[in-house]
């Protein structure tokens, strides 16, 4: 069982990083938010398996204040960073 | 970036990381054991969980003035606003959709909040977690076009956010006043004064942090550098 | 020593009444808030006073903070330097804050002043007598912050540069002393000063750490070749807090290094010793040479500030790995040097700001003719001069002598000419300004007539400066009480 | 020892710091109450130092001691040598500070100059009465700030620019002063006067780091002295108001350099000492070159102050030589000097001064008819010249023929040359000067002519003159009675060599 | 090599790239970061150094906590200075020579 | 240690390089947005939930929003470059 | 190993599976609403698979709800992330992928 569940940690978080490739490329903002949104998802899912797997409830806190503040990194990013009013301008950053 | 200065930053990173892995290396075992000393005394103190204790308790001159480092970049960039007025700041997206998700959100929000404040005594959990928490949840409300009510009233706000250090000078002083040393609790009354002191605190921390943002300049006003860029800059 | 709870509790009552009085100045209406913070400087006097009367009688003692001994828990210390400081600061901070009071009268920047000022002196007091490394750590973070708001609190283009350049070095500087914390802390397992002094120095984690807080603080204390962010931040903040930052503020971080060197100094470092006074003597020479060449009166007197904190460098060549008696006179003329600077450079920032508000305009050269018509600010730059050039019957020279005869009972010519070279370059900036300031001619004859208490609080500060060079036997057998040279009684 | 005994050099010092400080705090234009405060300051300092002075000379003991770091005494303390400046000082104060009330009339910022005056008054007494070597640096860098304001006093850039020079020589030698005197102190502890008891008393010195000490302490003094090389300031100086000019030469600045110099000999090595060490007959030779470039320079100088600028390079390095002969005449004769270069020398500048300031005349060729429009300040003038010279019965006469005498005792006779030359060129420049004075016929009008309703000027100038002209006459002509400067210095010499 | 002794050597590494972009760096926003990176390296030594082979420690922990708040404080208003600076100067970075 | 530990290890190291050495600024930053997760999956397994609390807090959190907020406002500002040199602020 | 353990690790191997998928998801779709889809619905589904494998055998039921609300709370967050991402790239005129100008947008 413990066993078990370290390689799936392990897993996971060779999935989370592979993110890190779509961060790195880009090409635009949006991709790079998403990516960092995507890991943040996994990190969820490692945070509770180890929940079960270390026996430290304290860390589904720690699942439950990243899922509750997932939100707002893209929501920084929509509503004061990639605005529509500067919708041109966005061009030299698609490459 | 020169030259010149790759290979000073170079320099200088490489000896220090040398420098602390020598240290890192030929460490001595400690003699004093601490973490014991805090398993020993933990019953005395006013919180259960050892971290709480720590910075409430044994500790809590640190908390203390920590709190007032806080309190101090606030007061900053209240005075950096005072001295440079800002034009009318635009407030967020402005979508049914996400004002319907935040405000559904936001009670749950500061439910966690309350819950990573109350677990801070017993299990990991306490006002500066808390009070981050209540601060994203102030944020995501901004951010979504939503004004949180009287806020913008400086009295209050300004005495929200000194509550957590005049509730915690005033914990400090009591206990000397009663001829005891400076922030000694009686045993008594140390658990009350704990929880007192942490629900100040995270209100404090709370309305800092969100004030550390909103204080930042807006993004919408006229642009202020461009008369001055176009003279030469008054060097020394 | 023991000592009673109500007298330990002096030490504590010195932090959290200029922290009640930071709160209390935010909240009160604008138009009270200097008047309360005038009133609170009775208090915070008595207080300084009754902890030296404590010190007289008790000798040196401890306040375990929350009935919490060490290591467990925070200790607060009196012992001769710290209370020493202590007095010092109420010295500086009564007449800044009197100064303060007229100058920033009707300006928008007196808003928050008084909330910055008292946090100001609280994490001053922290830091005089904490005896916990991470406590010492948050008192100068505490302390970095709210010297980097009164240099913005002007709040035009020069001001926020300078305030972000001290910030970016305040907390370089403290992240170099974390980690000096995290490796004695990982090495001995204790962060009371009292417990790591009684470990074996003689390993590489306890001199990497010194090291790595040396730089921190060295970076904080402005030491050549650090020192880059001084000069605009000193020279370009509101005159009283000028003077509160380099009397004070930059003090606070080599007290700290004094302390951790007296605590944990493993064998053998005379070669670092000797690098830091070489520092310190190029900061002489650099900062004197850097100052002569400025136009504007504050950033002159900011340069004089990196040459003067050359000279308190001096101190670990001097004492460290020479006899004993060296040692003690270097101690003795670090204290007075540390002393006397405050005092004098604070006068001389605010002569400086009285000459700047009467003449209209930063410039040196804008100077002439004043010496007619604003005899008082230049008098007291002068005597404030005096202590700086180090010439008698001042603190500085005392110092200056003090070093000098340390340096010659451990054979330290070197450094006997740093003393001699820097007293006379410091002459001639400080005669620059009055080469200036007596020029006759038919330039101008009008000048802005700044209020009394802006001149009388520079000539106070002024005249003790010069005096204490005079008075300075009690006050340093004093300093000398629980440090490696006090007398043992 | 009684409180009074141990209060009364502090009050010495005091009446001209206490007057200089009121002096600061009075608004410019209270003229009358500045001058009362002046004149009373400078009368009280001299009856205090005339009692004081009888008490020593009566075997008082006064001295007032405070501990001013470990080892390391504050002392004032007066001793016959001490009071002998102290003396002088305080009464060519009195003169010069009525002359300088009636020089600086209706000229501008006399708070501030009458304040730095009175400063430098108090330092030079302080001088006079430090009681070891430290308390004398203390005060010797204090004359040197006080004076720096005066020496600036007109403002302009010529001014500004001797300031500047002023200052240089003067921190440059009281750094080389401060090395020398800590160096002192690392070997001895406190520098005292104690006639070289303790420099004597170490063992195990190298003498060549006494002789290095000797030669710092000799140097930062002989900048103020005016020895040569470190002459420069002084002629530069003349850009200076005709009071700070007497105060400067005759009060204050060189006499505290040959002061200072007198001490190391005699109080911190111990004459016999420095005569063992073999120090004193460089210093002679030293002085001598002095003596005669000073003189030289004089000759070819066009400008009467900048003339008797070199004059004093000079006369005062007659003191240095009579300190570095040894033997109890030679000293005599030095010492003398002290006070009767004071005498002579600030009447020539109060005449120069009343000569600038009556008829607008500086140069030595524009004096031409001088005597008869300005007789009483012209017979001043002559005195101070002829006593200068040497002329007997005037006090420069008992000057030289003491150091002849103590230089042939000394086996030095080629001393005696040197002042037969220097007297031959004292009289080479000074009788040119009194030829057109006296007997030449005025050419054309004054350049600047004031006072003319005075017969000869503003008697608040001249009455100073007059005044010091005749104590000139009266060192010489009563050399031999009791209270005069010779009497004063045969009981100096009496204490030091016959302790 | 413990698990906390891993960490720490990872803080070590932390605190020295960011000491080296500190000083590389000159936008202010990269010095930011740059700094708390290097603060969270400190962190990391300070929890890692003090826990190896002695398993968790709450007095470390407490101080990273302390520590946690002061850097995001000083961080904030750095921004805040930040922000007002380039918005008079219209500048990134700071002046290169003082 | 664990291979975990050690993958957690090169995570936290290669986010903070890419974050202090990216020439993109918002790439920099959302790198250190992923910077702050890595760290506080290291304090769970330093058995420091405490901080990892926090950490989830600030560096998801207010940080994260602080930078990007500020960013935005950097791009926003060089908008309508008034003399050409508009886009060096954001670099 | 009992059947309900087994059960635990196929549900939360299944879940993995998921995250894994996502991942290659957003690093193999074109364009930034394909990549949409990889986030919103690949990684919640995983997530949901490793919470009901966790759910299998709890002991408390605050623990089960605790679980399920964080699941909640990260599907709402990627939902809205996703449509806050999707709208505003539509407002900045970001084209849909399509395979005519799918090579030169690669």
């Amino acid at each position: 069982m413990t066993l078990a569940l370290d390689v799936l940690t392990l897993i996971l978080l060779a999935s989370l990083l592979a993110g890190l490739l779509r961060i790195w490329r880009g090409p635009g903002f949006a991709d790079r938010m998403l990516a960092a949104q995507l890991m943040g998802t996994t990190g969820i899912g490692l945070l509770v398996v180890f929940a079960e797997r270390l026996a430290m409830p304290a860390l589904r806190d720690v699942a439950l204040v990243f899922a509750l503040l997932a939100l707002l990194a893209v929501l920084a990013f929509v509503a004061r960073l990639w605005d529509p009013e500067d919708a041109a301008e966005d061009d030299h950053e698609r490459h | 970036m020169s030259r010149l200065r790759l290979a000073a930053a170079a320099t200088a990173a490489l000896g220090f990381a040398l420098a602390l892995a020598l240290a890192v290396i030929e460490r001595p075992a400690a003699v004093l054991n601490l973490p014991a000393l805090v398993e020993a005394e933990i019953a005395g103190a006013g919180a259960l969980h050892p971290i709480t204790a720590v910075l409430l308790d044994f500790r809590s001159f640190d908390t203390l003035l920590e709190v007032g480092v806080l309190l101090l970049a606030v007061i900053v960039a209240y005075a950096l606003r005072e001295a440079q007025p800002d034009g009318p700041d635009r407030m967020g997206l402005d979508t049914p959709l996400l004002r319907a998700v935040i405000s559904l959100l936001l009670p749950l929000m500061l439910l966690v909040g309350a819950y990573v404040l109350w677990a801070g005594a017993t299990r990991p959990g306490g006002a500066f977690q808390a009070g981050a928490i209540l601060a994203a949840s102030g944020l995501a409300l901004r951010l979504a076009g939503l004004r949180v009510g009287g806020l913008d009233r400086a009295w209050r706000v300004h005495a929200l956010l000194a509550l957590g250090l005049a509730v915690f000078v005033a914990a400090a002083v009591l206990p000397a006043l009663a001829g005891h040393a400076m922030l000694d609790h009686p045993a008594t009354l140390a658990k009350t004064i704990v929880i007192v002191v942490e629900i100040a605190l995270t209100v404090s921390i709370a309305l800092g942090l969100l004030a550390l943002f909103r204080l930042a300049p807006p993004q919408v006003d006229g642009p202020v550098f461009e008369d001055r860029r176009s003279k030469p800059r008054g060097g020394a | 020593m023991t000592v009673q709870p109500a007298t330990a509790n002096l030490l504590a009552w010195l932090v959290m009444l200029p922290l009640a009085a930071a709160v209390l100045t935010m909240l009160l209406p604008l138009r009270l808030r200097a008047a309360a913070s005038l009133v609170l400087l009775a208090p915070m006097t008595l207080l300084a006073l009754m902890l030296g009367a404590a010190l007289a009688t008790h000798g040196p003692f401890v306040l375990a903070l929350g009935g919490w001994a060490t290591p467990l828990g925070i200790a607060l210390q009196a012992d001769g330097p710290a209370v020493g400081m202590t007095l010092l600061t109420v010295a500086i901070s009564v007449p800044c804050a009197i100064h303060a009071a007229a100058y920033l009268r009707g300006h928008a920047e007196a808003e928050y002043f008084w909330a910055l000022f008292w946090f100001l002196w609280a994490s001053l007091n922290t830091i005089w007598m904490s005896t916990d490394i991470f406590n010492l750590y948050v008192g100068i973070e505490l302390l970095g912050l709210a010297a980097v708001g009164l240099v913005a609190l002007r709040g035009d283009a020069e001001a926020l540069a300078a305030a972000m350049r001290y910030l970016l070095a305040a907390l370089l500087g403290s992240l170099a002393y974390l980690i000096g914390v995290a490796l004695l802390y990982g090495g001995h397992g204790s962060l009371s000063l009292a417990h790591l002094a009684q470990t074996d120095h003689a390993q590489a984690t306890t001199a990497v750490a010194l090291a790595a807080m040396s730089l921190g603080l060295a970076l904080k204390t402005a030491l050549f070749p650090l020192h880059a962010w001084l000069p605009p931040a000193h020279g370009g903040a509101l005159t009283p807090v000028s003077a509160l930052l380099s009397a004070l503020v930059i003090k606070a971080s080599f007290f700290i290094m004094l302390r951790l060197w007296f605590a944990l100094a493993p064998p053998g470092l005379s070669t670092a010793a000797t690098l830091l006074g070489l520092l310190g003597a190029f900061a002489v020479f650099w900062g004197g040479w850097k100052a002569l060449r400025q136009s504007r009166l504050k950033h002159l007197v900011a340069y004089s500030t990196v040459a003067q904190i050359g000279y308190l460098f001096l101190f670990f060549p001097l004492a460290i790995g020479t006899g004993e008696a060296a040692a003690r006179l270097a101690w003795d003329g670090t204290m007075l040097m540390l002393i006397s600077h405050a005092l004098a450079k604070a006068a001389m920032f605010l002569a400086a700001g009285n000459l700047i508000l009467a003449i209209g305009s930063p410039r040196i050269a804008d100077l002439a003719g004043i010496g007619r018509y604003r005899q008082f600010s230049l008098l007291s730059f002068g005597i404030a001069g005096v202590g700086i050039m180090g010439l008698p019957p001042s603190g500085g020279f005392g110092a200056k002598w003090l070093l000098m005869q340390s340096a010659l009972a451990g054979g330290g010519w070197l450094w006997v000419a740093v003393l001699i070279g820097g007293g006379l370059l410091s002459a001639a900036y400080v005669f620059k300004v009055f080469r200036h300031a007596f020029i006759e001619g038919p330039k101008r004859d009008r000048f802005e007539d700044p209020p009394a208490a802006l001149e009388i609080t520079a000539l106070v500060l002024a005249l003790v400066s010069l005096m204490i060079g005079l008075a300075a036997h009690g006050p340093l057998t004093w300093l000398r009480l629980g440090t490696p040279f006090g007398v043992s009684e | 020892m009684s409180g009074t005994n141990a209060w009364l050099p502090l009050a010495v010092l005091a009446t001209s710091l206490v007057a200089a400080v009121g002096i600061f705090l009075l608004r410019e234009h209270r003229h009358g109450l500045r001058t009362v405060f002046n004149l009373t300051a400078a009368l009280l300092k001299l009856a205090l130092v005339v009692w004081m002075a009888l008490g020593v000379l009566d075997g008082m003991h006064y001295e007032l001691r405070h501990s001013l770091f470990e080892g390391i005494d504050f002392v004032l303390r007066a001793d016959m040598l001490g009071m002998m400046f102290a003396g002088l000082s305080s009464l060519l104060w009195l003169f010069t500070t009525i002359y300088a009330i009636g020089y600086l009339e209706n000229a501008p910022n006399r708070s501030r100059f009458f304040g730095f005056f009175s400063l430098c008054v108090a330092s030079t007494v302080g001088i006079a009465l430090a009681g070891n070597l430290f308390t004398f640096f203390l005060f010797y860098e204090l004359l040197t700030l006080s004076t720096y304001p005066l020496v600036v006093h007109r403002g302009t850039e010529k001014a500004l620019r001797a300031g500047r020079i002023y200052l240089i020589y003067t921190l440059g030698g009281g750094a080389v002063l401060l090395l020398g005197l800590a160096l002192l102190a690392s070997l001895v502890g406190e520098p005292a006067f104690d006639a070289g008891a303790t420099v004597q008393a170490l063992e195990d010195v190298d003498p060549t780091l006494l002789t290095t000490i000797f030669v710092l302490l000799v140097a930062g003094l002989g900048v103020k002295a005016a020895l040569i090389p470190l002459h420069g300031w002084l002629p530069t100086a003349m850009v200076a108001p005709a009071p700070v000019s007497a105060l400067l030469h005759a009060v204050a600045v060189v006499k505290a350099g040959a002061f200072g110099i007198a001490r190391v000999v005699y109080d911190v090595y111990g004459i016999e000492f420095a005569w063992q060490l073999g120090l004193l007959e460089p210093l002679a030779w030293l002085a001598c070159a002095t003596i005669l470039f000073g003189s030289i320079r004089a000759l070819a100088q066009t400008d009467l102050k900048r003339r008797l600028a070199f004059s004093t390079v000079s006369q005062v390095s007659y003191v240095i030589l009579g300190i570095a002969l040894f033997g109890p005449v030679g000293t005599a004769g030095g010492l003398v000097h002290l006070l009767h270069q004071g005498l002579m020398k600030i009447t020539l500048f109060f005449c120069a001064g009343n000569y600038a300031e009556t008829l607008g005349v500086h140069r030595i060729d524009e004096l031409d008819g001088a005597g008869r429009r300005m007789p009483a300040t012209s017979v001043a003038f002559t005195v101070g010249a002829f006593g200068m010279i040497g002329v007997p019965p005037l006090a420069g006469f008992v000057t030289k023929w003491y150091l002849g005498i103590g230089a042939l005792d000394a086996g030095m006779a080629w001393v005696v040359a040197v002042l037969i030359a220097s007297s031959l060129l004292n009289a080479a420049y000074f009788l040119p000067i009194l030829h057109r004075i006296w007997f030449r016929p005025q050419r054309g009008e004054w350049p600047d002519e004031q006072y003319k309703q005075h017969r000869d000027t503003h008697p608040l100038l001249l009455a100073p003159a007059l005044v010091t002209a005749g104590f000139s006459v009266g060192a010489g002509l009563l050399a031999g009675m009791p209270f005069s400067p010779l009497y004063w210095a045969e009981v100096v010499i009496l204490r030091e060599y016959l302790p | 090599m413990s698990t906390a002794l891993f960490h720490a050597c990872i803080g070590i590494l932390l605190c020295t790239m960011g000491l080296f972009a500190f000083i590389v760096h000159r936008h202010l926003l990269r010095r930011l970061l740059a700094f708390n990176v290097m603060g969270s390296g400190c962190f990391l030594l300070l929890v890692g150094l003090a826990q190896d082979g002695r398993g968790p420690d709450p007095v470390p922990q407490a101080l990273v906590l302390t520590g946690i708040v002061v850097a995001v404080a000083s961080t904030a208003l750095a921004l805040v200075i930040f922000r007002r600076w380039y918005r008079v100067s219209g500048e990134g970075q700071l002046p290169e020579d003082v | 240690m664990s291979p975990f530990d050690l993958l957690l290890g090169f995570a936290v190291c290669a986010t903070a390089a890419l974050a202090l050495l990216s020439r993109e600024l918002f790439r920099a930053i959302v790198m250190f947005i992923v910077f702050g997760l890595c760290m506080a999956l290291v304090w769970v397994r330093l058995e420091a939930p405490d901080i990892a609390l926090a950490e989830a807090a600030i560096g998801a959190g207010i940080t994260g929003v602080l930078l990007l907020d500020t960013l935005g406002y950097l791009r926003r500002r060089y908008r309508k470059p008034a003399n050409g040199q508009g886009g060096e602020g954001a670099r | 190993m009992s059947a309900i353990e087994l059960l635990r690790i196929a549900l939360i191997t299944a879940g993995v599976a998921f995250f894994v998928v996502g991942s290659v998801g957003v690093l193999r779709f074109p364009d930034v609403y394909t990549r949409i889809h990889a986030l919103t619905k690949a990684d919640n589904l995983g997530l949901g698979l490793v919470m009901l494998g966790l759910l299998v055998g709890v002991d408390s039921v605050a623990t089960a709800l605790k679980l399920l609300l964080i699941w909640l709370l990260a599907l709402i967050g990627s939902a809205c992330a996703g449509y806050l991402v999707a709208r505003a790239a539509r407002r900045q005129g970001v084209l849909p992928w399509s395979r005519s100008r799918g090579r030169e947008a690669r």
